[in-house]
């Protein structure tokens, strides 16, 4: 009980800053947009973190690949936003955006049909990467590959992908990516009261991705995924088809992971392929592992703290993030194995 | 001068060894029976050190090894010969062999006698020793642990699988270390004549705990058996 | 000062080419006459000159040569004698004065000098000549070309001579010195022969047969030099790749750890290498010796850090794989940052010494850059190296042994802790080594192992893990078939369709290409 | 009662309600540790099986619940060919395994590790909408009271000593409901007392489903008072009651005390 009351009154303490924000900047509680367009980013970061952890601390899946299933969702998002700046661009081309203009395309090519429609982005920003993980999660399921294999992989994919993406003739504005969206839904995303919109979603989409990873861990299938996770060539000699399983839950992770960077896009303004980089799908796995692997709070509180640490740092000591991120890499599993929530427990159980 | 005194194995909460004492001294043979699983090779393992004990002492030659690893120990003079042989399948007889040789002197050989022990061995030093059959592996195994000129050696069932003209040559090979070349012998053992043959003293293990132990010529040796078969 | 008299000017220089100038005097026993009749001539009025430019362009005497630059220079002088001379410096002496041409002049010089150049001893002229002559063929050039090409020692120039010589015979009204030319472009391998040829097809209906059989034939070789040519870089890629793997193979293979930092201790290895050859500038005797210097360098600053990250960090997380690979990522980001802050991020120049620079041309006209077939014997040296290492070596019999059977190979009295360390300096050593390799080919940077670091992965996975032969193979395949498969699919989806081959393969064989079979392996 | 000798005879097609092995060999880089083996287990049948290290227990085990497949030989379960499927399928059709070395889930509880393995549907959705149904609660407590871990139920399997871990094992067993146990070592490590529980239980549970039992412990075997089956070098040395067996000179030669 006292843990949930905990993290309700953290959701409702996120859920007050964008209207600290409305209040007058003379006012000790106002809170500036700056800190709320991060926290929105965090938020984003937070869902990441859950479905990372749903394949990793529960199933035991340590892909090395979510960066690129959030960046495919932010990407599908990324398109209907560049559809919906229309003539407004810079070489002003009715349905064209400027980086197609720019390199010569004569029509829009095929798979950016229907992007112009707000709910097939949204549900392609799931699809993608639901699709990209069943294929993927088939092939290496099906032949056993699993462990550091299995992360090999996922990182070789993650590489691949963003080689593809930095790529002017793929059709998704090359090294630039997408910038200079104008609007979403009708709101125009210059407007602060379109940010705090983006920033209630992210948060209720937090929420509820957490109730459904809290309610799916308690089921028998959650438990399965821990038997798998801890002995999985038992739970074959048990009768139950350990492919399907971990299938399952690796494009259910992986359409999270989409959701986020769906979320994300529209608040961060932009994306390119930087967001492939393997450095990125990594750094997640950082998050949930200094939070604690397999515990949700431990994923949202590694999102969370490793965060705040690289926004102060880069703004005090930019050269230095790297080093620490680095070193948080090394130390988290000499030194925490368990992560921040193990030592909380920890704590409390030693007195 | 091997001593272990009231050794203690567990595993979890399973406990493989109770208070098991066992001596031998130079030219001496102490053979260790029992049926299968009642923690002979375990005693094996924590004198050798691939086990850590929770309980008890070893003591070999004056000085207390328990805190050593088996690197160590195999550097103050014990010698192994493991169960099923455990020789380096992908090494040939010769590499085989010099494995023995970590702790001596940079550019040694392995020692002649260990061929004039065993002969075969010279024939297949090219031959990969996982080629081998289990008699020629189990010579093998032998062979490696004399290379490294232990003063203690421990055999860990040495006639398990293996055919009766082999046998004998091991038994005539063990007698000659103990009683020409003064070494210490450690002989886990199920077949009795084997045993009773060789060893100047015998304990018997029955579920982790010695239920006998004493000179050879002194044991009943109905009760021996009925301990050790059905 | 400048030197008045033409008699010594010429001596110099035609002393070179006193042979040739024998040579050519037998040939054409009166051209020495001619000469100095028509050297005057260029003082002239335009159309004097215009004659006697031709005339001595067409006479293949060297010692026009220089005369015919300088004036198409505008350093030719007129003396006050009605001789010429060359201007030295940057006066006109008195009573001289520059000979001046016009457009036509201008036009015949061009001509005039081309053809000289054939014959001048300095191969890049002559090769430039050859270039010029082709580009404007006439069948005026016939002769010459011949006389050039009789005595061209050069295979690079004696191709492009082929080409302007069957150029030129093409542009002939004689229809047998036509078909000689169409001859010599077909014996030639070169996509300009065949874009000659094709476009002498229309305007020569009578041969077109001829020429599509000399097209077919050029298309044939061009088709095999491609190939050749494919192959190499497939071979340089593989090489490549051999050197980043081989590290892996043995301390992934051998020992199971993931090392995420190897891709960094390459890099290290790469900076090794700046340093060396830094620390080498500053003493003229060691310059020559840098790069060699930074290879013992390399392994052994590659191979420190490498053991100090197995006893430090490493040891702790046996039998933790996952945890073992966001470690040694962490190392590896740490490794990259600091030398980003000691050495600043934007790429550092590496200068390869003279005899790996350039390219070397093997018959057929395939052509290699020597740094990468130096790399592909590095590469194979340093394969010889590691397995003699591994079957020869007290160490590498006591890492053997404690690879198949840890407990034992410590009963025997081996230090398994110790064999651990030296294994993971040994790969990461060998890490070191690509960077040396690397540093020649590609930007020295920070982050310069990445772009390596997961190919080196697929390799071993693919070739079987624990197998040298298995890396060497996976190697060369991986090398050949991106290669391969680059023309047609381009260079990241070549990456891409690799990548779903390689986990196709994996479906069938699980452990590799290369897998150590039966109960031993699975211990 | 069928010699082996009679077994080979039989024709292929032979149809048997029980486990059914002929001719079964496999072959590890040269090492034969299969080398034609048959054995049949009738329906209901409680069978031990015997034989000094290496001579193929765990193999023919392995054969069995599709972890190797044989080289050549027929291995069949009723109809059904095992050769051709997987491990799970192999074990929805009613076959399950002991693992020598326990290995219960140490992350879930006693009741989750055996409500894991209660005969169920097993697909992920299947899982997802599972709602434990009275009947299947008090299945599990009925296990529960049979290996004697009742008064454990909430707590995690990792925190149970060897031998309760032994019998969780064996309880997983029995909520697949299978036709066929195999189980590997039971007793390793057991106490006295646990291991004639543990025999006590095994002799329960046959009679409904068929057991083999792959152990050492010759005192155990004999409590077991079942047909015993000896393995020697991959195939079957001699096969009959704990009497007959012990008096075969051919066992007594490679098996006990020589």
């Amino acid at each position: 009980m006292n843990r949930r009351i905990i993290l309700l009154l953290a959701v409702l303490l996120l859920a007050a800053l964008p209207l600290l924000n409305l209040l007058p900047v003379s006012n000790p509680l106002h809170v500036s947009d700056f800190l709320v367009s991060i926290i929105g980013k965090w938020i984003c970061y937070a869902i990441l973190a859950l479905a990372l952890d749903l394949a990793w601390g529960y199933a035991g899946i340590l892909s090395l690949g979510h960066g690129a299933f959030f960046a495919l969702g932010g990407y599908a998002i990324g398109m209907h936003l560049m559809r919906l700046i229309g003539p407004r661009g810079a070489y002003g081309h009715p349905t064209l955006p400027d980086f197609m203009v720019f390199l010569g395309y004569r029509q829009l090519p095929w798979f950016w049909l229907g992007f112009d429609w707000f709910a097939f982005a949204f549900a392609m920003a799931l699809i993608v990467p639901g699709l990209l993980a069943l294929v993927v999660g088939y092939l290496a399921f099906r032949s056993r590959i699993t462990g550091v294999y299995l992360s090999i992989i996922t990182q070789a994919l993650t590489y691949a992908l963003m080689l593809a993406f930095f790529r002017n003739d793929m059709g998704f504005g090359g090294n630039n990516g997408f910038t200079d969206f104008k609007e979403l839904l009708g709101m125009p995303l210059a407007n602060s009261g379109t940010r705090a919109i983006l920033f209630y979603a992210s948060l209720v989409s937090l929420v509820l991705v957490f109730l459904v990873c809290a309610r799916l861990s308690v089921t028998k299938y959650g438990r399965v995924l821990t038997a798998i996770r801890d002995a999985e060539s038992r739970v074959r000699f048990l009768g139950y088809d350990v492919t399907h399983h971990k299938l399952f839950v690796f494009v259910l992770s992986a359409m999270i992971a989409g959701l986020a960077g769906a979320l994300y896009v529209p608040q961060v303004g932009i994306i390119n392929p930087g967001e492939f980089s393997p450095a990125n799908s990594i750094e997640a796995v950082v998050w949930v592992a200094f939070g604690g692997r397999g515990t949700l709070v431990g994923a949202v509180l590694g999102a969370f703290s490793v965060n705040a640490i690289k926004t102060w740092l880069t703004s005090v000591a930019p050269d230095l993030w790297l080093i620490v991120l680095g070193c948080l890499f090394i130390a988290v599993p000499l030194l925490l194995p368990k992560g921040l929530v193990g030592l909380i427990r920890r704590r409390k159980e030693k007195p | 001068m091997l001593t272990a005194t009231n050794i203690d194995l567990s595993y979890g909460a399973s406990r493989c060894l109770r208070g098991v004492s066992l001596s031998v001294g130079p030219g001496q043979v102490a053979a260790v029976l029992g049926r299968n699983g009642v923690g002979k090779s375990s005693l094996l393992r924590s004198i050798m050190g691939l086990e850590r004990i929770q309980g008890g002492s070893i003591i070999w030659e004056g000085k207390e090894v328990r805190g050593l690893g088996p690197a160590e120990r195999a550097r103050a003079g014990i010698g192994y010969v493991p169960q099923g042989r455990e020789i380096f399948p992908f090494l040939t007889v010769q590499e085989n062999l010099e494995t023995a040789l970590a702790a001596a002197p940079r550019g040694s050989n392995v020692p002649a006698e260990v061929f004039d022990l065993f002969p075969i061995l010279r024939q297949f030093l090219r031959r990969r020793g996982g080629d081998l059959s289990g008699g020629q592996q189990q010579q093998l195994a032998i062979a490696r642990a004399l290379t490294a000129r232990p003063r203690l050696l421990i055999l860990d069932e040495p006639t398990e699988g293996i055919q009766p003209n082999v046998i004998k040559d091991i038994a005539r090979v063990i007698r000659h270390l103990a009683k020409d070349r003064n070494f210490a012998v450690v002989l886990v053992e199920q077949y009795f004549e084997f045993a009773r043959d060789l060893a100047d003293t015998i304990t018997v293990m029955v579920r982790g705990e010695v239920a006998l132990a004493g000179k050879t010529q002194e044991l009943d040796e109905a009760e021996v058996r009925k301990l050790l078969t059905v | 000062m400048f030197d008045l008299a033409l008699p010594k000017l010429l001596k110099a220089a035609g002393r070179g080419g006193i042979l040739l100038l024998g040579l050519l005097l037998l040939m054409a026993p009166a051209r020495a006459q001619d000469f100095d009749a028509l050297v005057p001539g260029l003082a002239g009025t335009f159309g004097e000159q215009a004659e006697a430019v031709e005339r001595l362009g067409s006479l293949a005497d060297p010692r026009a040569l220089p005369l015919l630059q300088a004036m198409s220079d505008a350093r030719l002088l007129k003396l006050a004698d009605g001789s010429v001379a060359i201007q030295q410096g940057a006066t006109v002496p008195e009573g001289a004065s520059l000979v001046r041409i016009n457009n036509r002049v201008r036009v015949a010089l061009r001509g005039a000098l081309g053809r000289l150049q054939l014959v001048s001893p300095d191969p890049a002229q002559r090769l430039s000549a050859a270039d010029a002559i082709l580009r404007n063929r006439s069948a005026e050039d016939i002769p010459i070309l011949e006389t050039a090409l009789a005595r061209e020692s050069r295979p690079e120039i004696r191709e492009r001579l082929e080409l302007a010589l069957g150029g030129a015979r093409l542009a002939s009204t004689d229809a047998a010195a036509k078909r000689a030319g169409v001859a010599t472009l077909g014996a030639s391998s070169s996509p300009e022969a065949r874009n000659l040829l094709l476009a002498a097809r229309a305007a020569n209906p009578e041969l077109s047969g001829a020429i599509d059989t000399a097209v077919i034939a050029i298309d044939k070789k061009l088709q095999f030099r491609q190939a050749a040519e494919t192959f190499f870089q497939g071979l340089s890629l593989g090489s490549v790749l051999l050197l980043a793997a081989l590290g892996l193979a043995v301390t992934f293979g051998v020992m199971g750890v993931i090392n995420m930092a190897h891709g960094e201790f390459v890099m290290l290895g790469a900076y090794t290498t700046v340093v060396v050859q830094e620390f080498c500038r500053g003493i003229p005797a060691l310059q020559p010796w840098s790069l060699p210097l930074a290879i013992p360098a390399a392994f052994l600053v590659t191979a420190a850090i490498g053991a100090a990250m197995e006893r430090g960090l490493i040891r702790h997380l046996y039998g933790r794989p996952l945890e073992t690979l966001l470690l040694t990522f962490g190392v590896g980001m740490v490794l990259q940052q600091v030398v980003r802050l000691v050495f600043g991020a934007q790429n550092r120049e590496v200068i390869s010494p003279a005899w790996m620079m350039g390219t070397m041309t093997l018959p057929g006209g395939v052509s290699i850059t020597q740094n990468r077939a130096w790399i592909i014997l590095f590469a194979i040296a340093v394969l010889l190296a590691t397995l003699a290492a591994i079957r020869l070596t007290r160490f590498g019999l006591e890492m053997r042994a404690v690879v198949q059977n840890r407990r034992i190979a410590a009963t025997m009295g081996i230090r398994t802790g110790r064999v651990d360390a030296m294994t993971f300096a040994f790969g990461s050593g060998i890490a070191g080594l690509a960077g040396v390799a690397l540093s020649q080919i590609d930007n020295v940077s920070p982050n310069l192992g990445t772009g390596y670091i997961i190919d080196s992965f697929m390799v071993v996975v693919f070739g079987g893990v624990g197998s040298l032969m298995g890396t060497l193979i996976g190697a060369f395949t991986l090398g050949l078939v991106n290669k391969l498969l680059e023309p047609y699919a381009g260079v990241v989806l070549a990456k891409v369709l690799l990548l779903v081959g390689i986990m196709m393969f994996i479906q069938r064989r699980p452990k590799g290409l290369f897998a150590l079979k039966g109960r031993a392996a699975d211990q | 009662m069928n010699e082996p000798q009679d077994l080979a005879a039989l024709p292929h097609a032979v149809s048997t309600k029980g486990l059914y092995l002929d001719g079964v060999s496999v072959v590890f880089d040269g090492f034969r540790a299969l080398n034609s083996l048959s054995l049949i287990v009738e329906p209901g049948e409680l069978r031990a099986v015997i034989g000094p290290n290496g001579a193929g227990k765990t193999t023919m085990m392995d054969c069995i619940t599709g972890k190797t497949r044989p080289g050549s030989g027929i291995v069949r379960f009723g109809d059904r060919d095992l050769t051709r499927m997987d491990e799970a399928s192999i074990a929805n059709l009613g076959i399950g395994r002991k693992f020598q070395k326990p290995t219960v889930f140490d992350a879930l509880t006693v009741f989750e590790n055996l409500e894991l393995a209660l005969k169920a549907p097993r697909g992920p959705i299947a899982c997802l909408r599972w709602v434990l149904s009275g009947e299947a609660r008090s299945r599990i407590e009925k296990t529960m009271l049979e290996i004697g871990l009742t008064v454990r139920a909430g707590d995690l399997a990792g925190l149970l000593s060897h031998g309760q871990r032994q019998w969780l094992e064996i309880g997983m067993l029995l909520m697949q409901d299978p036709q066929l146990l195999l189980v590997d070592e039971p007793v390793a490590g057991m106490t006295d007392h646990e291991t004639e529980q543990t025999a006590a239980l095994l002799v329960g549970i046959a009679g409904e489903r068929s057991v083999v039992v792959v152990e050492h412990d010759l005192e155990f075997v004999k409590a077991l008072n079942s047909k015993v089956t000896v393995l020697h070098e991959g195939s079957v040395l001699s096969e009959g009651s704990i009497s007959h067996v012990q008096n075969d000179p051919r066992v007594v030669e490679v098996y006990l005390g020589r």
